[in-house]
């Protein structure tokens, strides 16, 4: 397992590596200058030029690009924010835990959701509660995301003052917020668990199962449910590795202090440096996120606990 | 010599059988028309098809007809979705719409399932270094936000329909590439396959002609999911300000620009909202049928 | 036959599949009995309706598409279909027991083979968790399998020695009757000896009574009592197992003997039967089998033919034998 | 240290508070930074405010007024000296002196984001006299000095605190001003709190948090629902609703800032003025203005807002008559009209206006196709002269029309400077420049009345709007006054 | 008769899989007769189809050489393959699988032909389809269904058909009836022996039921773990077996008759897994017989008589040689 792990770890750094060179080569080729942006249409050519100066922006594609990586490895220096002057890495981290929490509890939500409602839909396909289930989880998809954030504002902060409208400080903060993000991914959740089960539910050792004499309810929490489980962790993970990369149109209807806003400021701003350590970070989370579903799959399922070894 | 007699044998069965359905796609088509919420999907994907067509018949009104002294007015005869905040009739502008946020769906998708489909199969036959290679790269392509992607083409291609739709469409190519290539993974070793290279058949013939036909399944059942969510990822875009050319009607467009006035005039974004929602509803409840219809395990 | 006591009665049953493509008759129309220690074989073709009759009995038919449409299943002289769901599961597992037909699916490959063999006991026995873990492992150690591996899952295991556990599953709760459908199909001949060796010394050991289910005519020779050919849902020859292999009388049994090469003599060419299986949806009218059979006559095509006791203790449906003197 | 603040005021709705000592902003952007010589954005600026203090100070009618500076005189054309006022600590404990104000405008003059405010003075002419007095020169005659002085990216920085946090000085300001700085919740708030030893009018609030809510509706709702005191920059279509609101009242107030649609003059088409003037015509800005901003400032007049000083509102506006707009087309050759592109970023109003104009100039047989650029790229093209028609704004922060008019028209201007129409007219430079370098307030008042008159007639723009500061403020919330460019002081807020 | 069409040569083939080195076929020695069937026997993953493959060069050898008609096919570039595949086509067990089920019938049939440019005009081709159809026993009528329509039986025709479309003079039968139901098993067991006749076919017929293999099979090679441990012609075999493996894989064989009733050999264990075998006898775990050298010393195989082979150290002292 151990070894497995470092090899999995050991697998990044090409991809580290794609990564660092593709987001340096698209900025520096994506038209918009940080200094002009920085300084704003009132700038003189000659400020602009200064401030390219000072950031570096003057010197050849290589040249900058080897200064980057040089500092990274040598220095584990990502740089600091063309704007704020920040250290990029901290601007991250002071991010990261919004980020977290808002995609853990709306990966726990829609968890909570999805994952009976698609049991139930089914154990008893094509009933009454399957269709409305589906029809349910099917709206969940459709909605455009901040549309429904939006609604809930509306409902539940003006017309019911029941929760705040924004921010991110207080758990009657992350309610809303949370919501929003788990009745979409729920929806996801529960297709998945619902088609899984159904694969699962139509195999031979079910029906051994029944065959000892088992009662239905342990038929499917015993034995269906833990077979089925391997693809609906892989979206659950899927979704809270995209997640962890910012849900930027919930952060930004909510202000949630999130990675996800902070990245496409920084991109408008063509704030290179964290642009690409948010990349990065991004990248690396969601490897992370990846090897940790992976390591759950050894957990649910013997046979890969086996190959891991 | 042989057994000729077992041709002659049960003629009645294989008549019944040949002058039923030629083909696979029309046996799951078959099925697919028993499911009767694909069958709903099917129509509300047909009803928007064929508005897209005949808009110019349908719409009362232009796209771009502006009327700023009948700005903001609520649902009424003359407008039966009211309109905008330059008065333009929104019934009008959705109908028009469709058009776009068809495009957009079905063209980056297209891009996405080309580029992508091709990389996957290329990667699943072929394996090895060439495999590991284009996957890695797809990994990098999966790192790189969309939003980043979308930004940069826009701002070196700038706004409009055909660059929103390669920004969509790039950033799905991955997800194509991978179900391509795990289904090539399970087909390349089929003894079909193996048969085909048994009788001389070279590699761009077994993947054109034996393999992508059969991987086509799960591409299509992600393919109408996809176009979902292109639809949403172009309204997304169009939120952060990233969106169509004006005055084109994308619903996504037509949403966020809605969004100031969601207070007091929300019909300026429930009307684009239901639109995009009906639309992806519909190309979900399609894509669950097929994926079902496709499925013959799924099949009872 | 009616001396001694039956344990199994099955009368008229009829199962169907009802599907979009059409209704599958699956099982028709079937009446067989068996009696405490004896062994039945029930053998045909892919699609007979051999594993239709078994589930029937277990009544373990997905319902939809399947439908138990008529008849009785009587076991130890009640009849299962008139049972509830509560009721039927003190039996499943317990005093009737199935061994399905591929190992490798069967079991719950999350789950150790000890939980799975302690689960069936906990739900019948009343032990608790260690006892039921020493209870399971004692079974494994029964089908040759060492103790020390119950916590071991599925896939650790070869072909024949998961179709072992299966065995002890089945086997845990000493089962009166055991209904074995194709146990060795999957299984390659030297571990299929081995298998087959082991279920007969356990089917000894506990004197169970067991339903064979197979298309293998030379396990019916070496385990079976008596045997019933099934042909697209109908038992057509019905017999012990001495009459069937001395004086099959059926067109389709005597078809399928000369269809096997024979590992004794040299034959230049096989003599098969023609044609195919009938498509299950639409079978034809009359006798099943008549499309091809050798010796149809027109009434088969337009009647279905009766059993027909030609002997004692052995039922032909065919309107060869319908009037033949029952005695001769 | 925002926990401790949570339960004050921003837990939502229904929090008891007993006595009200935080006081809550919300405006639409994180600062960026709050070392006022690495950034100029308005957020930043507005939390600067509060910290810091300049030599001198613009009160919100824009008159001069003593800061840090008790009192200043010109020594000659280039030259002023400046008293500064004795006992002030920074909030390190530093005492304020001369010392500290050459060291800020020499760290200013080096800094590219500022140049503009700051570039003017000669950095080897900063004379200190003694701790309390110093002397500025500038290179050139510059008129508007004191008004350049009075911007918040001048304000004075302390020495030590600086050369201690090096690169992390803008996460750690340190200043004079009434309120120090406590925290910083990246991307959500930033948290100031009173400083003990001001040297003036201690304010009534201990702690003042300046909220990032980027939604304007959001930013409506949270002050509606008390989750913040004071909302910045109410949307257009949010104002009756605040003023409908018992427990609320809304400011407005015309600020420093412009909208125009300026023409690309070096491209074939526009630099015939009767183009110009045809689409000046054309366009109806009266209502493209009242259906954008639904009546939320005013139209302009012309290229400086009405509290610029001398700003000239007696220009008579071109009047919406599309049949002269036809006529001056038909004269400039263009009867068919031509093809044409309006560049705007990704600003809503702009962009509805670029879509109303582009609907109008059909009108006129003009097709102009709607490019909105993402502000990156907008930037660079323009600056490059990509763009044919364009939409952008401005804000005239020093309220001096120098401030307005001398990077926009001045022909040295082109491009990066401000001047995206690329228009050239000696007069107008000439005039600029006059503005700019005399001192008699009288001659360079009548150079700028005229310069604006040139440029309504010779129509490089379609004057467009002039800003209006909108802010929503909850009822108990007193002493509370927008400035117009746009820094509010928040120091003489108390509650009632 | 005696015309060697193939000749194999200390063939391997080893895969390389996440646990290890998995020796699917190991050393394995044999030729086969212009015009006759070999049957190769053996239980599941002894190497059966591995070897097949490896002789019509669908999978590369790790070592060995393969003799057509003479030359080295392991040598051949791949123009040269491309030929060869003229020469010898195979069969696979599962006609399903073995289908493009987006193919018609005809299609699958004309596939060969097409790749290999066979025709220049369609109508030719078609015909030769056709004439395919007709000589493995398909309805014409059927040229336009796809395989999911047809049963088993029909099927494995279009195998067939398929693998006769190039006028082939070798053909691998890899399982080609074991996943037929036997009255159908027979019908194709039939239409075999009629194609080897009337085309002078040479067969490898693979398979792992004895009595098919016993029917069609002149010779029969039986495999265990990767190797052959006895080769003879098909009445030797039974009548005569040598190998432990062998002698108790026939006395397993469920006899459909009462007459027999036969001592069965049960023996021990399982097949131990390919990847890594160790050294000596490879049936050593399960022998009845086993010696101390059997663990250390791999036996080879050996010819006892003229056609007969075995590997095992103790033929002779078993007694078990007449
Ligand atoms: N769930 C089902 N739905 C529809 N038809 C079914 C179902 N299960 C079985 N059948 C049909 O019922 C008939 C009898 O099937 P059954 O499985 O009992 O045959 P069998 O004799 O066990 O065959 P095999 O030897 O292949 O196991 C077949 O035609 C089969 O296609
Ligand atoms: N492509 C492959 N990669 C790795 N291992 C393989 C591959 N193909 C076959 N093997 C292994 O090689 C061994 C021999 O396989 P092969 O298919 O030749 O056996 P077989 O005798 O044909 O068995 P069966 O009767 O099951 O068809 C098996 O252990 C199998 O798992
Ligand atoms: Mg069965
Ligand atoms: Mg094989």
């Amino acid at each position: 397992m151990h070894k497995y792990i470092f090899r999995r770890l050991l697998m990044l750094i090409p991809v580290i590596i794609g990564v660092t060179f593709i987001i340096f080569t698209m900025m520096y080729f994506t038209p918009g200058d940080p200094a002009k942006i920085m300084l704003g249409e009132s700038a003189p050519h000659t400020e602009v030029a200064k401030l390219r100066e000072e950031l570096g922006l003057n010197d050849p594609f290589f040249v900058q690009f080897g200064r980057y990586v040089k500092n990274a490895v040598i220095h584990q220096d990502i740089g600091r924010s063309y704007a704020t002057k920040r250290p990029v890495l901290e601007m991250i981290i002071t991010r990261f835990p919004s980020t977290l929490k808002l995609a853990a509890l709306g990966v726990l939500v829609a968890v909570l959701i999805g994952i009976p409602t698609g049991i139930i839909s089914a154990t008893k396909q094509y009933s009454l509660f399957d269709n409305i289930a589906m029809v349910i989880a099917l709206l969940g998809v459709s909605m455009p995301n901040f549309w429904q954030g939006l609604m809930g504002i509306l409902i539940f902060s003006v017309y019911l003052g029941w929760l705040p409208s924004s921010g991110f400080n207080t758990p009657a903060h992350w309610i809303l917020p949370a919501l929003t993000i788990g009745t979409s991914t729920a929806a996801i959740i529960t297709r998945m668990t619902r088609s899984s089960m159904l694969e699962v539910i139509r195999q031979d050792y079910i029906r051994t199962a029944r065959s000892k004499g088992q009662v239905e309810s342990k038929v499917i929490i015993r034995h269906a449910l833990k077979n089925a489980l391997i693809p609906i962790i892989t979206v659950v993970g899927l979704q809270f590795g995209y997640l962890l990369g910012g849900a930027v149109l919930t952060e930004s209807i909510f202000a949630v202090p999130g990675v996800g806003r902070l990245m496409v400021d920084s991109i408008k701003a063509r704030d290179f440096p964290v642009v690409q350590g948010g990349v990065l970070f991004i990248a690396i989370t969601f490897s992370f996120v990846n090897l940790i579903v992976d390591i759950l799959y050894a957990f649910v399922d013997p046979r890969i606990r086996s190959q891991y070894k | 010599m042989t057994d000729q007699l077992n041709v002659n044998m049960s003629n009645e069965d294989i008549k019944k059988k040949s002058t039923k359905k030629r083909s696979q796609y029309l046996e799951v088509w078959r099925r697919l028309k028993q499911n009767k919420s694909a069958m709903v999907g099917l129509l509300i994907i047909i009803i928007l098809i064929l508005s897209a067509i005949l808009a110019p018949f349908i719409a009362p009104y232009g796209i771009d007809d502006q009327d700023l002294l009948n700005t903001l007015q609520t649902p009424s005869k003359d407008h039966w979705m009211g309109t905008d905040n330059f008065g333009r009739d929104i019934f009008s502008r959705i109908v028009y719409g469709s058009i776009i946020s068809l495009q957009v769906g079905f063209i980056s998708v297209g891009i996405a399932m080309i580029v992508g489909g091709s990389l996957g199969a290329i990667a699943g036959y072929y394996g090895g270094k060439l495999d590991n290679l284009i996957m890695r790269m797809m990994d990098i392509l999966l790192a790189i936000p969309s939003i980043l992607l979308a930004i940069s083409i826009v701002a070196a291609l700038g706004h409009g329909l055909k660059n929103v739709m390669i920004a969509v469409g790039i950033s799905s190519i991955p997800s194509y590439a991978r179900i391509v290539r795990a289904s090539v993974l399970t087909l390349k070793d089929q003894e079909f396959v193996e048969a085909a290279r048994a009788v001389g058949t070279n590699n761009t013939r077994i993947i054109l002609k034996h393999i992508i036909p059969n991987s086509m399944a799960p591409i299509i059942v992600q393919a109408t999911l996809g176009v979902a969510g292109a639809i949403l990822s172009a309204a997304g875009l169009s939120f952060i300000g990233l969106g169509i050319q004006l005055p084109t009607p994308e619903w996504g467009a037509m949403l966020s620009s809605g969004r100031q006035f969601i207070r007091d005039y929300p019909h300026m974004t429930a009307f684009p909202g239901l639109a995009i929602m009906i639309t992806i509803f519909g190309l979900n409840l399609l894509g669950d049928g097929l994926r079902d219809a496709l499925d013959p395990r799924l099949k009872n | 036959m009616s001396e001694e006591k039956k344990l199994l009665e099955i009368k008229n049953l009829n199962i169907h599949y009802i599907t979009h493509e059409g209704t599958v008759k699956a099982v028709n129309d079937m009446s067989l009995e068996l009696k405490k220690g004896e062994t039945l074989g029930l053998v045909g073709e892919t699609g007979a309706g051999k594993t239709t009759t078994a589930l029937g009995v277990m009544q373990l038919i997905q319902t939809p598409p399947g439908k138990i449409l008529s008849g009785e299943i009587i076991y130890d002289g009640e009849d299962l279909l008139k049972k509830s769901q509560t009721e039927l599961r003190k039996i499943r597992g317990n005093k009737i027991s199935m061994i399905f037909q591929d190992p490798m699916t069967s079991l719950n490959p999350v789950l150790t083979v000890g939980e799975q063999i302690a689960e069936v006991i906990k739900l019948h026995q009343n032990v608790d968790n260690s006892q039921a873990t020493e209870k399971s492992e004692k079974m494994l150690e029964t089908v040759g399998i060492p103790k020390s591996r119950s916590k071991d899952y599925p896939h650790q295991f070869s072909g024949g020695m998961k179709q072992r556990v299966v065995i002890a599953i089945a086997l845990a709760c000493n089962p009166k009757l055991l209904i074995a459908d194709e146990p060795t199909t999957a299984l390659d001949v030297t571990i299929q000896a081995q298998v087959m060796n082991l279920m007969n010394k356990l089917k000894d050991e506990f004197n169970t009574s067991m339903i064979m289910i197979t298309h293998d005519l030379g396990i019916v020779a070496e385990v079976c009592d008596k045997v019933a050919i099934m042909y697209a849902g109908h038992v057509v020859e019905y017999t012990n197992t001495k009459n069937l292999f001395t004086n099959p009388k059926h067109p389709y049994t005597i078809g399928l003997f000369n269809s096997i090469p024979n590992i004794k003599d040299d034959e230049a060419r096989l003599k098969p039967i023609k044609g195919l299986m009938p498509d299950p949806t639409n079978l034809p009218l009359g006798c099943p089998f008549h499309p091809r059979c050798p010796k149809a006559m027109s009434i088969c095509s337009q009647q279905e033919p009766c059993r027909t006791e030609i002997y004692k203790d052995h039922f032909v449906n065919c309107f060869l034998y319908e009037n033949v003197d029952n005695k001769s | 240290g925002n926990n401790q603040s949570a339960p004050e005021g921003d837990s939502g709705p229904g929090t008891p508070t007993d006595k009200k000592d935080v006081l809550i902003v919300g405006q639409g952007a994180d600062a960026v930074s709050l070392d006022p010589h690495a950034t100029n954005d308005q957020p930043s600026s507005r939390i600067s405010k509060q910290i810091y203090e300049t030599l001198v100070t613009q009160n919100e009618e824009m008159e001069l007024q003593p800061a840090l500076a008790e009192s200043w005189e010109p020594i000659d054309d280039l030259t002023f000296e400046f008293k500064l006022k004795q006992g002030v600590k920074f909030h390190n404990g530093e005492p304020f002196t001369s010392k500290d104000v050459k060291f800020t405008l020499l760290r200013g003059l080096d800094s590219p984001h500022i140049g503009h405010i700051v570039g003017s003075i000669d950095p080897n002419s900063i004379e200190i006299i003694d701790d309390y007095t110093i002397r500025i020169s500038t290179k050139d005659p510059f008129a508007p000095l004191l008004a350049h002085l009075a911007h918040t990216a001048t304000a004075i920085l302390n020495e030590k605190a600086v050369t201690e946090f090096g690169d992390d000085y803008g996460q750690h300001p340190v200043g004079t001003g009434p309120y120090k700085f406590d925290s910083w919740v990246n991307g959500d708030r930033v948290e100031l709190v009173r400083f003990d030893d001001y040297h003036g009018k201690a304010p009534a609030i201990g702690k003042v948090i300046f909220r990032n809510i980027p939604e304007n509706t959001n930013r409506t709702i949270e002050l509606e629902t008390g989750g913040i005191d004071i909302a910045y920059e109410i949307p257009p279509t949010d104002v009756s609703r605040v003023e409908s609101n018992p427990d609320l009242v809304l400011q407005r107030n015309m600020n420093l800032s412009t909208t125009y649609l300026g023409f690309n003059c070096n491209k074939e088409h526009f630099k015939d003025v009767r183009v110009r003037q045809a689409i000046n015509y054309a366009v109806n800005m009266e209502a493209i203005v009242k259906s954008v901003y639904k009546g939320v400032g005013a139209p302009s007049k012309g290229p400086l807002g009405p509290n610029v000083w001398a700003s000239n509102q007696n220009l008579t506006p071109y009047e919406f008559n599309v049949e002269k707009a036809k006529k001056l087309m038909a004269e400039a050759g263009y009867a068919d009209g031509f093809k044409t592109n309006i560049w705007t970023n990704d600003n809503q109003q702009r962009m509805d206006i670029a879509e109303i104009v582009q609907n109008q100039l059909k009108a006129i047989n003009i097709d102009a196709e709607v490019k909105v650029v993402e502000w990156g790229a907008f930037l660079d093209g323009t600056t490059a002269g990509e763009h044919d028609i364009f939409i952008l704004g401005w804000v005239t922060v020093t309220g001096d029309p120098d401030y307005g008019l001398y990077p926009l028209f001045h022909s040295s201007q082109h491009g990066a400077g401000g001047n995206r129409s690329f228009y050239v007219n000696e007069k107008v430079d000439a005039l600029l420049d006059q503005g700019r370098t005399s001192v008699d307030p009288a001659v360079r008042e009548k150079a700028y009345i005229e310069v604006q008159q040139i440029i309504k007639d010779e129509a490089p723009w379609v004057f467009t709007w002039s800003g209006e500061d909108l802010a929503g403020v909850r009822s108990n919330v007193k002493g509370f006054k927008q400035h117009p460019a746009g820094h509010h002081k928040v120091y003489t807020v108390y509650f009632e | 008769m005696s015309q060697k069409l193939i000749e194999v040569k200390n063939l391997k083939k080893y895969f390389n899989t996440q646990k290890g080195l998995l020796h699917a076929v190991d050393n394995v020695n044999f030729y086969i007769h212009k015009g006759e069937t070999l049957g190769l026997v053996g239980e599941s993953g002894c190497g059966k189809s591995t070897t097949g493959r490896v002789l019509l060069r669908l999978i590369e050898a790790t070592s060995g050489e393969v003799f057509f008609e003479g030359k080295d096919i392991l040598k051949l570039n791949s123009s040269e393959i491309r030929e060869l595949r003229k020469e010898m086509q195979i069969v696979f067990q599962d006609p399903f699988a073995s289908l493009n089920p987006r193919l018609s019938v005809s299609e699958i049939i004309a596939e060969p032909l097409i790749v290999n440019k066979i025709y220049k005009n369609k109508a030719d081709m078609n015909k030769k389809v056709q004439s395919l159809m007709n000589t493995v026993g398909l309805a014409q009528r059927l040229i336009n269904t796809y395989p999911h329509e047809l049963d088993g039986g029909r099927r494995q025709r279009i195998g067939i058909a398929r693998a006769l479309a190039l006028n082939p003079k070798f053909i691998v039968q890899d399982e080609p009836v074991s996943a037929l139901d036997v009255s159908i098993q027979a019908q194709i067991l039939n239409l075999m022996a009629d194609l080897q006749q009337e085309f002078d076919l040479t067969y490898l017929f693979i398979s792992h039921d004895l009595s098919v293999v016993k029917h069609v099979s002149s010779r029969i090679a039986v495999m265990y773990l990767g190797q052959i441990i006895e080769l003879s012609d098909y009445k030797s075999i039974f009548t005569d077996p040598l190998h432990p493996y062998t002698q108790a894989l026939l006395s397993a064989i469920p006899i459909p008759s009462l007459d027999i009733k036969r001592e069965k050999i049960i023996l021990q264990g399982d097949v131990p897994s390919p990847i890594n075998p160790p050294d000596g006898c490879r049936f050593y775990g399960r022998c009845m017989h086993r010696k101390d050298t059997c663990l250390t010393k791999t036996p080879e195989l050996k010819e006892l008589h003229p056609e007969r082979f075995v590997a095992c150290h103790f033929v002779h002292n078993l007694g078990l040689v007449k």
